[in-house]
């Protein structure tokens, strides 16, 4: 394995002083890898992106990003420092054009150069680029999705977190997503994932976390995770819907 | 000079308490950002004294149509203005109160910038009465006690009566107003004319307010009804304390006794620096408590939210 | 942003009446702006007419610079700066402050907008920014605006007096081009406000600072997580609104020649008229919105005595918020 | 009352654009009687579009809607709701600054003291109701396990015991049919589990039509009679969870096959 790109030790976060959210969580990421966290409704998942990202202040524990602490440092600070982050909902500047959203996610490292990140992205994305002047308040759930990805990989970040990139979407149009998602990881880019579409997204997952009330509660390479019927019983449920 | 100036304090606290019940009724139990109160105060007070100067009319009667002008005002800006959001219907508020000012700056029926003046005559007969009898218990001396007692009596009755209301079926409408207009709505209950009637009995209270000024300055003019005195009833709200009409009658006694208690210090300043002092002390009231207190003294902060 | 909309296959929301929704505000108030003008051509002459147009591009041009602060800062932090017109008269002061120490009336009058562009950033330091953070609602803001705004006036007329002053320029001379009569600083005024405006205008479509500011308008939240230092941007938003209004106060000073401490919360409803009528939050808009109610207020001159001019404004405002709360360039938002 | 025959609720056609774009576009679809039915789409297919139209938060542009063979398309929402239909958020929306008991009377219907004249005019019709609906307040939040927490500020209450308390709520009025807008959103499953155990018993005790929408697929195969299916502003298809699980027209759309084909 090379190297880890992002540590969590006993993470605790919360948004209010007397409730936890977290209550210690320790996850690993290696270069190169998709890491797909799952777990029932109010396990923590969205919110242990939210502190990786400096949404929620950690209240204990460390994250190292390349082996730096990140922990405390204002969301500006964190993208900087090499994390993407695709928020679930409201993912996209909808007043402004696909090219607009995108120059604004180069915002953190200009040096990178527009043009050379744009033709990156329209690659990536071809559906961005044949629609790179319309609005992005007139996008398709899907293509939304499309474009927030694009716009948090503008800046070369060492790593992805995506906060379930399927929500919402038609069954149908899932795994187009998640072939997406396995395409970004194929150029390069580490993902650290969060789904509810727990079975599917660990099969294509290097390896997985089930997260319960706030804690680690298993850990594994991701298909022997989904296929683990203590698992499911457990705190999946739906496997094969 | 203590006892008359503490007098006076105590009419302007009981008068800006009356106007101040109808923002309490406003902001702090249905969520209203009711900003032209002294528009309403305005209507009025000049219609008492126009229908009293130029139409003869009794003052008691002239109340009574200044009340209901009044309301007619708050039904006005309230069928017009009601479903804009917070803000906005703050700002259309304030409009509405500088266009009455306006109004009566500049149109030829009140008198302008002169002002109204001579109305007052039944009321110094019934205040020579009260003074007559006051003489038997030796307050005699103190001129403008029958309007202390006559406002206090009036503020009183008015606080026990929305006291009473607040804790009726009706006033639990419009405390879920307050918390959720969508919500209640969504439970079968028309908030429109909750608003409405919100609106119309605190710009009848701002008439019953403005009478009791007009009796106050004995000749009415514009700038007595400056939008700025609602900004007073907002300072006074958020001392006493929001969604409490125990708070106005605190916020009102403290507000004033420590803005009118500012001119018993003897400074170098000049008149207008004075004055200037004033409004900035009002304002570091509003800036600080909005901070510090956003409930105010006898407030409820889980009861204090007004959404966007 | 016009932006085009072709119909996607995929698209689960698709276009309808292509596009005519959105041109027809604009392109309706140009109508009226010019069915006005022939009407009042007709009743009152062109010489009239053309110099109560004249006017109405002057005070267009102060109350156009005036809104964009208040706009802005309405559409990026939610706020109603209720003190935002007394950052006008802060400039008009700032500059007699200034010009009092010796400068230069130009130098005095930059020196001005950069003091009350420190003044807007300082009242963002000390008040707003802990009121947000103590998650402070509605009613508080506007409560802590109006405190705010008392404090600042009655600061300016406490050091300054409440006595009418002017800045000290020669208001004299003046031009003549055909039947309309312009002072020399009315027609300076006019000029500055105009290229002003413009370069604002240019200003936030194409620099990279005026990109971030509409994306942070858009959406606070995924601007923060995209890596935008939001504490800059709305520093950067205070310092704008704060100079421009200090430019606006200046200009005011400037075109009426006299002033006293109230004219800021005189302006302030045509101001917030302006930025309701240009749609929150939309600089361009406000310029525009600026310049409409300048005129608007002119042209009232031709029918209705001219101390009727300040109700024309409120009457606008208030007709606008009934009529068009969206504004003629803002978008109705789809309820959440 | 005896109830008609008919579907409960009728909708017809129904349009609504935002700023040029179509939310809804042209839907229509019958709710039965009694019937606990779902009503499942992407994102952006119009659901919360489709809720707010029939609860009165917006006007459809075109179309009609009809409650009980009523036209209540663009009636206000409090008027609907007096009909017999209410709604939840999709985030719950309880009064958070008033006591649990006063979120339960304020959804009490036919309270004369709510108005100022029959307020003054006759006291004692107001107190009667009021304990009236106390009664049948309690009952409610004992139902479902709120009890304990009657005196306590909503807004102290826990996420999970929020959206029991806007369901208690929304059934106080006394409805002939419920709104829910994503009810396991953000509870627990055991709690998400006993929410359907409710609607379900409630079906069965007052025969209230209950109408969700819902993500979980599993939610809705098991637990609802109906099924309806929307997709860019349109339904697609209605029918039982099984033969919708088998329609083309859904699984093209919406639920796909193993092996979807790029579009």
């Amino acid at each position: 394995m090379s190297g880890e790109v992002l540590v969590t030790r006993d993470l605790v976060a919360g948004y209010v002083p007397q409730v936890d959210i977290l209550n210690g969580v320790s996850i690993v990421v290696a270069e190169g890898e998709i890491v797909t966290v799952v777990g029932p409704n109010g396990a923590g998942k969205s919110t242990l992106l939210k502190a990786l990202i400096g949404l929620v202040a950690p209240k204990g524990g460390s994250i190292l990003l390349a082996g730096r602490p990140i922990s405390g440092l204002p969301p500006s600070a964190i993208v900087r420092q090499g994390l993407g982050y695709v928020p679930q909902r409201e993912n996209v500047f909808e007043s402004m054009p696909i090219e607009e959203n995108l120059e604004i996610g180069l915002k953190p490292r200009p040096g990178l150069g527009l043009r050379r990140r744009l033709d990156a992205m329209y690659a990536l994305f071809p559906r961005l680029g044949e629609r790179r002047r319309q609005v992005a308040g007139s996008l398709s759930g899907g293509e939304r999705q499309m474009l927030a990805m694009a716009r948090a990989l503008m800046p070369e970040p060492k790593i992805l977190l995506l906060d379930e990139p399927t929500a919402g979407l038609a069954p149908r149009f899932v795994d187009l997503m998640f072939e997406q998602v396995a395409a970004v990881n194929r150029s390069g880019v580490t993902i650290l994932m969060v789904e509810q579409n727990a079975a599917r997204a660990l099969a294509m997952s290097h390896r997985g976390y089930v997260l319960d009330l706030g804690r680690n509660a298993h850990e594994g390479a991701g298909p022997a995770l989904a296929r683990d019927p203590k698992v499911a019983d457990l705190y999946l449920g739906g496997l094969h819907g | 000079m203590s006892v008359d100036f503490w007098i006076n304090v105590g009419v302007l606290a009981g008068i800006y308490g009356i106007f101040t019940l109808g923002l309490q009724l406003n902001a702090g139990f249905i969520g209203l950002l009711n900003f032209g109160q002294a528009g309403f105060m305005a209507i009025g007070a000049y219609a008492v004294g126009l229908l009293v100067v130029d139409f003869g009319w009794s003052l008691w009667l002239a109340l009574l149509a200044g009340i209901l002008l009044a309301v007619i005002g708050g039904l006005f800006v309230g069928i017009s203005s009601l479903r804009l959001r917070s803000d906005h219907f703050a700002i259309a508020t304030i409009a509405f109160a500088e266009i009455v000012r306006y109004v009566l700056q500049n149109a030829e029926f009140s008198g302008g910038n002169q002002g109204v003046l001579g109305y007052d005559e039944e009321w110094r007969t019934l205040s020579d009465w009260a003074l007559a009898k006051l003489a038997l218990i030796g307050l005699g001396d103190y001129t403008q006690l029958p309007l202390f007692i006559a406002v206090w009596l009036a503020f009183l009755v008015l606080l026990a009566v929305l006291i009473v209301l607040q804790g009726t079926p009706w006033g639990r409408v419009l405390r879920g107003i307050r918390e959720d207009e969508d919500a209640t709505a969504a439970l079968g209950k028309n908030v429109f004319a909750y608003k409405l009637q919100s609106l119309a009995i605190a710009a009848a209270l701002a008439a019953v307010a403005g009478f009791f000024v007009a009796l106050n300055v004995t000749f009415l003019y514009p700038s007595v009804f400056d939008p700025t005195f609602t900004f007073f009833g907002y300072a006074m709200l958020v001392l006493g304390g929001f969604a409490s009409y125990g708070g106005v009658v605190l916020g009102g006694i403290l507000f004033w006794t420590l803005l009118e208690g500012t001119r018993l210090f003897d400074t170098a300043l000049s008149a207008g620096q004075q004055a200037s002092l004033r409004f900035i002390i009002v304002g570091f009231f509003l800036l600080l408590l909005s901070r510090l207190r956003p409930q105010g003294l006898l407030g409820n902060r889980a009861e204090m939210r007004v959404r966007p | 942003m016009a932006g085009s909309n072709e119909a996607g296959k995929a698209d689960a929301l698709q276009p309808h009446g292509a596009g005519t929704l959105r041109l027809s505000r604009p392109v309706l108030l140009l109508l009226v702006i010019v069915v006005l003008f022939a009407a009042l051509v007709a009743l009152y002459g062109f010489d009239a007419t053309a110099q109560a147009t004249v006017n109405g591009l002057v005070a267009g041009g102060y109350l156009g610079l005036g809104a964009i602060g208040l706009s802005l800062i309405l559409g990026i932090l939610k706020l109603v700066n209720f003190a935002h017109g007394d950052l006008l008269v802060a400039g008009a002061y700032f500059t007699i402050l200034f010009g009092w120490l010796g400068l230069p009336l130009v130098v005095a009058m930059l020196f001005a907008m950069i003091a009350t562009a420190a003044l807007a950033v300082l009242t963002e330091k000390v008040v707003w920014q802990p009121l947000r953070q103590a998650g402070a609602g509605t009613l508080q803001l506007f409560l802590s605006a109006i405190g705010l705004a008392l404090v600042l006036r009655f600061g300016i007329q406490f050091f300054a007096g409440s006595q009418v002053r002017t800045l000290g320029a020669d208001i004299v001379s003046s031009i003549t081009i055909g039947p309309i009569h312009l002072g020399t600083l009315q027609a300076v005024a006019l000029v500055t406000g105009l290229v002003v405006m413009a370069v604002v205008g240019l200003a936030l479509r194409f620099t990279g600072i005026g990109k971030e500011m509409r994306a942070f308008a858009d959406n606070r939240a995924l601007a923060e997580v995209s890596g935008i230092n939001t504490r800059r941007i709305i520093d950067v938003t205070w310092a704008a609104s704060g100079f421009l209004a200090a430019l606006a106060g200046i200009l005011y000073a400037v075109a009426i020649g006299s002033f006293n401490p109230n004219f800021g919360v005189t302006l302030l409803l045509s101001l917030f008229a302006a930025t309701v009528l240009g749609g929150i939050g939309n600089a361009y808009g406000a310029l525009i919105g600026g310049l409409v109610i300048g005129l608007s207020q002119e042209w009232s001159t031709l029918l209705l005595n001219a101390r009727w001019k300040p109700a024309v404004g409120f009457a606008l405002l208030i007709l606008m918020l009934l009529l068009m709360p969206q504004g003629i360039f803002g978008k109705a938002r789809r309820r959440s | 009352m005896t109830a008609p025959a008919g579907p409960i609720l009728e909708v017809r056609g129904a349009v609504k654009a935002f700023d040029g774009l179509l939310a809804v576009a042209g839907a229509s679809f019958d709710v039965e009687r009694g019937s606990i039915t779902a009503l499942i789409g992407p994102n952006g297919a119009g659901k919360t579009t489709m809720f707010d139209l029939l609860s009165g938060f917006g006007r459809p542009d075109a179309g009609t809607i009809r409650l009980a063979g009523r036209d209540i398309a663009g009636m206000a929402p409090y008027r609907i709701a007096n009909l017999g239909l209410v709604r939840t958020f999709q985030l719950t929306r309880v009064l958070a600054g008033m006591s649990v008991m006063d979120n339960m009377l304020l959804a009490a219907r036919n309270q004369p003291g709510e108005h100022l004249a029959a307020l003054i005019l006759s006291p004692g019709r107001s107190r009667a109701a009021e304990a009236a609906a106390r009664e049948s307040a309690i009952g409610l939040l004992a139902t479902f396990g709120l009890a304990a927490k009657a005196g306590d500020y909503a807004g102290a209450l826990s996420g999970g015991q929020r959206k029991l308390l806007e369901i208690a709520r929304a059934l106080m009025t006394g409805p002939s049919i419920v709104l829910l807008d994503e009810p396991m959103a953000g509870v627990n499953p055991t709690l998400g589990r006993d929410i359907l155990d409710h609607i379900a018993a409630l079906r069965s005790a007052r025969g209230t039509t209950f109408l969700f929408v819902e993500h979980d697929m599993d939610v809705v195969m098991t637990r609802a009679d109906k099924v309806i299916v929307m997709a860019q502003g349109r339904v697609i298809a209605t029918g039982t969870p099984a033969g919708i699980r088998a329609d083309p027209a859904v699984v093209e759309a919406y639920l796909g096959t193993p092996h979807a084909v790029a579009p």
